[in-house]
């Protein structure tokens, strides 16, 4: 681990958006150079950044498309900086193949996706959690990444330079899944000094050209990486390859490289189960939310508190990869789990499936456009406590 | 003798002063009062110039203003140049 | 002084207008609505079958004019206006379509569109609103917007050139190419009547106020200002496109 | 302690920046927590624009604003929209020129201020946000002159602080001489004929 | 329900591909336009129907990319044709954003994808069922389509036919999800006389302009729809909307509409249960597959009958929606319900939730280039029967 | 006769090429390798640090070029070999950066991208190896392909006119546009090397002989054939968008 | 009764179409069931090239050939990656101009044509594949002549039928020729030498 | 007295005939042998000819062959032109 650059930490107490607080995350986290595209209700994430880069010698570029950008961004990952792209729903179907390509090439990488209200056009200026399964499973082909959810300001800076750590340490492209709430929310938020800010620094090859291999596993499974201009003669490509990068189309390839992948991934779900638990212990009626249904499900907990409902609160930090073995373990031990969200029921798809009959599993939908009424959790609280 | 005048929708308009300024003869004037949206609409000050060319039409983006050509005494078209 | 009752309260233009929408949701001295008022009496000029004819915008401000129209309407994605009409006019040629929207819509994230559409001449009108910026999303620099200008992204000053889509769209092949500006009401009426009676992939360029987002930024004054300028200025060639090398805003293109 | 507040109006009024200047002045000034959050429609200028804003002595939980404590209006549409959310015995606070308050329900306190015209004769009509700012800080008292105004200061550029600073005071002024005069607005005619038809 | 136009029903027995059966159903189906953009191993069906459809009146137009030709389609169904589009992996998700724009306007059409080998460019020759969760979940917000799987050429023309239908009767994008296998597969394939073709019609607007509403549901919730050029004045947007299809967002209309786009799906489930059984009456261990991968799970339950285990399969021939109640019917009949697929374990995510820890699960991923050894399979069913 | 053994061992553009990776996967007579070999001369020639140079295909035929040559190679997604390549450059601005690929994916689905990097001048040379035709797909017709050609997709004749590319890249403002073919070895070593030492938005096309599935299914025999035409006839002017309209294989295009 | 067959060369030889003729002989002329699939490289020609039918009196479940009862090679990479996959006593089929039968499994019943010769020799390289159908037809007796036959009309272009057909029979004629005289090749000095290689 | 000579790598060459169609000096033809792909690689039939001037190295789009100078008597550069 390093720590972050003090040129680029903008240290100090602010009242700003999560918008402004995840720009503010990502140079921390040492990301000077982005390439975006408008939309709302991102788009301040980069105008920001826009602004601040230059004055720490980075670059944000418009380009002229989301396909663009989102492929643009790993040609600067692979040039040996690290980068990020932000967009909101449309903008973020447009970015699918090269989510795929990031996962295939392993390229370290952020894409930040400001949740708004869809399908397609929907609901430019207010708030949902609908491109959750989107998230995982949006790209073709089989793949495996990893998606965080801040649930406040404070948590778009935080999570954003995890965001970042673990992308350079998985070698794959995270995402970070705010929403129109958390990005238009304007609280404190408390930056720490650059030496407190840990950063895992990039893995860079440790041979020389000749004997390094770039696509070789280490022993994380997590290979190390050379850039364009140091002399390696990187071969990157899309199709299916050996540890040499070298295209190699057969199914033995196929189950060599794939498998891998997705153990990187996999073997460190301990390390990937981020989660904050609340009165779990003990609890009948456990909720399971992430981002700014968590929060409001905590109106919702003091109200069923009140009746003298025990009811606890885990929030899904890191919602892709699944924390399944927590679940596991928790569902026999309550009546039920209790699963808000701004979509139609997404995440709560694995949940029950983890749970597994255990017990009851109640999700709570919304089409998206505000948040829950805390009364509408609250009634869910009470099935599940029967 | 007036050729023409016009109609206004004051609650449509946004007060962008298009109009008073594109009029060919200056017959218009944003007016002080305010409509319920806050803006000043325009009204005619010099009513007897207006020709009814509509220019003032073509160039309204609220579709808030319109001219027209009295009947010709001879019976011509009555409506937009 | 008689006015005639039924006149006064009917705008001619609303024959062609939802007028269920309106107010719309343009700001003040936004020039998107005057391009309107042209191309609603060129359409009403034409005498084209108005029950025959559709208009496809993408997203944007100048992507709203399509749902202020009293014809088939079709507001669709960001930058596909071009590609959902071509579907539109092959599959009833019938069909007179029209695609209307704004300049980060069609040169930008669309600029595919319009390129391979002008190359197959493609049976379309294309009337593109160019405010020189990306007006909805709050005044990001687009392909259009003059160099060294302020933006939302560039607040430094724009560092690439702008595109001159006149010459590209003609580039590519098109039948019939021209550019005006918001203020050339009259003149923007008879050259988008001239073309909807062509045949063939046809281009309107519309330089238009966005006083809002664009000029502000700029210190360029209001939504009149910027009317005016296109109105008087020919000389000054700073962050006025449409006044620059040989693509005045008076100059029209044919081609073929 | 907590307040929940909404201030509403049209597009261009600055009602965002003086939600965040409130909220601001709150968090960063006064050791206290503020959650500010926002609506608005997608057009640029003219269309609604609403921020919400809870303040707290304690971290903020829920976010937004169902019915306020305080109301403050900037245009007839959020008027109407928003003033029967308030809370039984809240507080509104109206630019008086741009509302006219018809079916004004008995159980609020209304004060109103000319903002708009009182930022004209400034110089500058953008800054009626801030007369606002000064307004709400001296009615409500919900947050003190001190941090309101070392919040201003942070927010606005450094050629427009004398002004808006001047725009502050005016607004604070305003709301001191208005408390002291009673809860109701001026008698002048003209806000007669508003509060008659606010029956 | 109306017949087949006898003139683009090509009757007879053919020894052709499932690519090519596809694009016969599809010309069967009543689509004479579609937009496309070549890929690799789908651009069999659009290169036969740019040959086909001219000679019964349509025109095949290949795009400059696959953006253009998703939403081209959807131009052609609204100016009153059916019509479709074919790609594969990389170019289905550069698809994603219109594939929520026809759920959203509620645009009856039919996007074929052929899939391969993936992520990113993967194995461009080589099969897969990698994209299964992204036929569901890729677009961005929620919305709720429906995916039919073929397993062999046969059900390549015969399920195309019927996706065209329900997309007619549901007024929704449907999905249908061939792949290389069973593309590139030759056997002899059935074409029946036009009239033995059973068609949906189109649901026209029963109202005259002025009374009637684009987007007024049926009694089925399904709305009637009119088309350009027929003086009805539509307004068609991506945009949340009111039933006349005006924009309207506010979350009340969200949820209406949202709602309602979801429920004219659900309440069809029964109708929409369409699978194959064999065997499963008294069976201790059922095989849930689908597409190529039910037929190679035959041999491996030829096998397993062979070492006298009671096998049966399931074949999922519509796999969205999922056939939830089927599922929680079965699973406490069995010891354990196997579900091989081309990919690293999606739809089974489903199976396992549904079967709510009545059974065993058992997942046999495959991460694609070919198709199961039946021995794999066997292992499966053996390790579930114990 | 005496041959000088280590010569005779290695051919000298093997010091550009990845030698383990040959043979190719081109049909004989693809012109694809051709191009090659122009391009590593022209590398060689100009003495340009190779271990800054990084070269980045889409996909295609012609986008395995990336991974033929011994510099870093990228091969991207198809059409968004530039986007990536910008973002390359823009993060080391020290590397050349060189975009090798073919007419569909740079032109058709990658038009766009094509169009805004000329725009925005970036700084990167770009070589668009034109066979007229999507030839790993198996020979669909691309917006390259002449009118009338026949193609799998056009099996009664493509009725779309075929886009010219220089004329399209110097329309978006390209400092440096030239077009050659496979025929001329040497002019395009020596234009290659020339854009090479350039800076700002460089664009070469080439037109290949793709024998296998462009001139097959229009009778135009081997890629030899294709060879001699490229060399001896100026004045058939049919299916042969090199020797077009002012467009000629021989001229150059220089701007700005 | 169930055969297995895998017909191998590379791009641009026809294996696939050779493989079509065959299955359709027997799914369409004979009321049997075939399913073909086939292999490629990315390479449009020149890149390996194989397709594999399973024919049978029943309907097909596995589509897919691991250990072939027949294999037709047309390639020395065909050759060398697919022989050892043959099944005990199977039956190798070789384009012996383009093979050399290195480490060739002695149980295998081995014919071999020169198909390319005898194309050329009828005026058209590209119809060597049409030859190997005949000579498959020949020596495997796995489909009738006339059902081959058919499938073979169905398949080539009008102004290319006779051609074909000569192919066809040239094929068929060498296979019955070669049957007379055993399994094994010509005793030529050239496939002789091709044999002792093969040990 | 040739001044140069080519290189030939058999097994790459796919029998395409750029390099002696566009030999200036017509110093190759295909030869009747196969290679082991099938394809007849070039051989030199009137190696004197040859000036090693590569050009058929710079046709050869498959690197099979290459042409060279013979070292200038004088002390001249070996290698291609
Ligand atoms: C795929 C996608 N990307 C981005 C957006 C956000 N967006 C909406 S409108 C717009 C720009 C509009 O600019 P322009 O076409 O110039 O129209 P204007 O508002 O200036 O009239 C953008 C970027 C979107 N809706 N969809
Ligand atoms: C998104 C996407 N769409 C389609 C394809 C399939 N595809 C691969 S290469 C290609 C065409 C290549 O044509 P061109 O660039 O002209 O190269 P050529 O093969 O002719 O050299 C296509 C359509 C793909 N890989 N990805
Ligand atoms: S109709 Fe003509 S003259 Fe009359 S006010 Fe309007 S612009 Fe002026
Ligand atoms: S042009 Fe229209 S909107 Fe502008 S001031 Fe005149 S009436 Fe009002
Ligand atoms: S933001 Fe600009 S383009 Fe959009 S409505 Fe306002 S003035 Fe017009
Ligand atoms: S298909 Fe055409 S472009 Fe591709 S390798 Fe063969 S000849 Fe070259
Ligand atoms: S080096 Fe020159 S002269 Fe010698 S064979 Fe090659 S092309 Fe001919
Ligand atoms: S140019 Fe190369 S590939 Fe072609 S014939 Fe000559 S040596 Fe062989
Ligand atoms: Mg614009
Ligand atoms: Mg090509």
């Amino acid at each position: 681990m390093t720590h972050a650059d003090p040129r680029c930490v903008l240290t100090g107490t602010h009242f700003i958006n999560g918008d402004a607080a995840c720009c503010e995350g990502a140079l921390a986290a040492g990301a000077r150079f982005a390439a975006g595209y408008p939309i709302t209700p991102s788009t301040e994430v980069v105008e920001r950044f826009a602004s601040r880069a230059p004055t720490v010698g980075g670059i944000f570029i418009q380009m002229e498309d989301e396909l663009a950008a989102s492929i643009a961004l790993q040609g600067m990952v692979w040039a040996g900086q690290k980068s990020f792209t932000v967009t909101s729903g449309p903008g973020y179907s447009l970015m699918m193949e090269h989510i795929g390509l990031a996962a295939m090439t392993e390229t370290p990488c952020v894409f930040v996706n400001v949740q708004r209200g869809g399908p397609s056009t929907g609901l430019p200026t207010l708030p949902a959690q609908g491109d959750m399964m989107q998230a995982r499973f949006g790209s073709h082909g089989d793949y495996s990444t990893i998606s965080l959810v801040p649930s406040t300001p404070q948590e778009c800076f935080d999570l954003t330079v995890t965001a970042f750590n673990l992308a350079e340490q998985f070698r794959v492209p995270v995402m970070f899944m705010m929403d129109e709430c958390v990005g238009h929310m304007t609280e404190k938020v408390v930056i720490p000094e650059a030496s407190e800010i840990e950063l895992y620094p990039r893995r860079r090859a440790s041979k020389p050209p000749g004997e390094f291999l770039l696509f070789e596993p280490g022993p994380d499974l997590v290979p190390e990486m050379a850039h364009a201009g140091e002399g390696y003669n990187v071969y990157v490509t899309g199709l299916t390859h050996d540890n040499r990068g070298y295209p190699l189309m057969n199914p033995k390839m196929q189950r060599e490289l794939i498998t891998r992948q997705f153990e990187k991934i996999s073997r460190a779900a301990d390390q990937l189960t981020i989660v904050e638990s609340e009165g779990v212990e003990g609890a009948d009626v456990v909720i399971v939310a992430y981002g700014i249904t968590a929060r409001v499900s905590r109106r919702a907990i003091q109200m069923a508190r009140d009746k003298g409902l025990k009811v606890g609160l885990l929030r899904l930090i890191c919602v892709w990869p699944f924390p399944e073995k927590l679940i596991r373990e928790l569902a026999p031990k309550v009546k039920a789990l209790v699963m808000p969200e701004l979509n139609m029921g997404q995440v709560v798809i694995e949940l029950e499936r983890c749970a597994g009959g255990k017990c009851k599993v109640i999700s709570v939908p919304h089409p998206g456009g505000t948040v829950h009424k805390p009364a509408d959790i609250l009634e869910a609280i009470e099935r599940g406590a029967q | 003798m007036p050729k023409g005048s016009v109609a206004i929708t004051a609650e449509r308009c946004k007060g962008c002063g298009f109009c008073v300024e594109f009029c060919p003869t200056h017959v218009l004037e944003l007016s002080s009062a305010f409509n319920a949206k806050g803006y000043h609409p325009p009204h005619m000050i010099t009513a007897e110039k207006c020709s009814g060319c509509n220019l003032c039409g073509m160039y309204c983006p609220d579709f808030a203003i319109f001219g027209y050509k009295f009947p010709d005494l001879k019976g011509g078209k009555v409506g937009p140049a | 002084m008689s006015t005639t009752p039924e006149l006064a309260i009917l705008n001619p233009v609303e024959e062609v207008l939802r007028k269920d929408r309106i107010p719309t949701i343009w700001c003040p001295g936004c020039g998107i609505g005057t391009t309107v008022n042209s191309f609603a009496y060129a359409l009403m000029g034409t005498g084209i079958d108005l029950k025959k004819t559709a208009i496809v915008s993408g997203i944007g401000c100048s992507g709203r004019v399509s749902g202020y129209m009293a014809l088939d309407s079709f507001h669709t994605t960001h930058g596909r206006a071009i590609p959902f009409a071509t579907g539109l006019k092959l599959a009833n040629p019938e069909l007179n379509v029209i695609v209307y929207s704004g300049d980060g819509d069609l040169t930008s994230i669309g600029g595919n569109h319009l390129v391979h559409a002008a190359r197959r001449n493609m049976d379309l009108l294309v009337v593109c609103v160019n405010n020189m910026i990306y007006a909805m999303t709050g005044g990001q620099a687009a392909a259009t917007t003059p160099g060294n200008s302020m933006s939302t992204t560039t607040p430094y000053g724009s560092f690439e050139p702008e595109i001159c889509l006149p010459q590209l769209v003609d580039a590519c092949g098109a039948v019939f190419v021209a550019r005006w500006t918001a203020f050339h009401v009259k003149q923007l009426e008879r050259t988008m009547a001239k073309a909807l009676k062509k045949k063939g992939f046809r281009f309107i360029e519309v330089v238009t106020p966005c006083p809002t987002l664009y000029q502000r930024r700029n210190n360029m004054g209001d939504g009149l200002a910027a009317m005016m300028d296109y109105k008087n200025s020919q000389q000054d060639q700073e962050r006025r496109p449409h006044l620059r090398s040989g693509h005045g805003a008076r100059r029209r293109y044919h081609r073929r | 302690m907590l307040k929940e507040i909404r201030i509403a109006g049209f597009g261009g009024q600055g009602v965002i920046l003086s939600a965040h200047i409130t909220g601001r002045a709150v968090a960063l000034h006064e050791n206290g927590y503020a959650t500010m959050t926002q609506n608005y429609g997608p057009e640029a200028r003219g269309g609604a624009a609403s921020a919400a804003l809870v303040i707290s002595d304690q971290p903020v939980l829920f976010p937004y604003v169902a019915n306020p404590d305080i109301l403050v209006v900037l245009s007839q549409e959020a008027f109407t929209r928003f003033t029967p959310e308030v809370k039984e015995g809240g507080t509104l606070l109206v630019e008086e020129d741009l509302v006219h308050m018809e079916n004004l329900p008995q159980h609020l306190k209304v004060y109103s201020i000319p903002a708009t015209r009182i930022a004209e004769e400034l110089g500058k009509k953008m800054v009626l946000n801030v007369v606002m700012v000064g307004f709400f800080c001296s009615i409500t008292g919900a947050v003190s002159y001190d941090a309101c105004l070392a919040a201003v200061k942070d927010c606005v550029p450094a050629k427009f602080l004398d002004l808006n600073i001047k725009a502050f005071d005016r607004g604070f002024q305003f709301g001191q001489e208005l408390l002291v005069k009673g809860t109701k607005p001026e008698a002048d005619t003209e806000s007669e004929a508003i509060l008659e038809s606010a029956n």
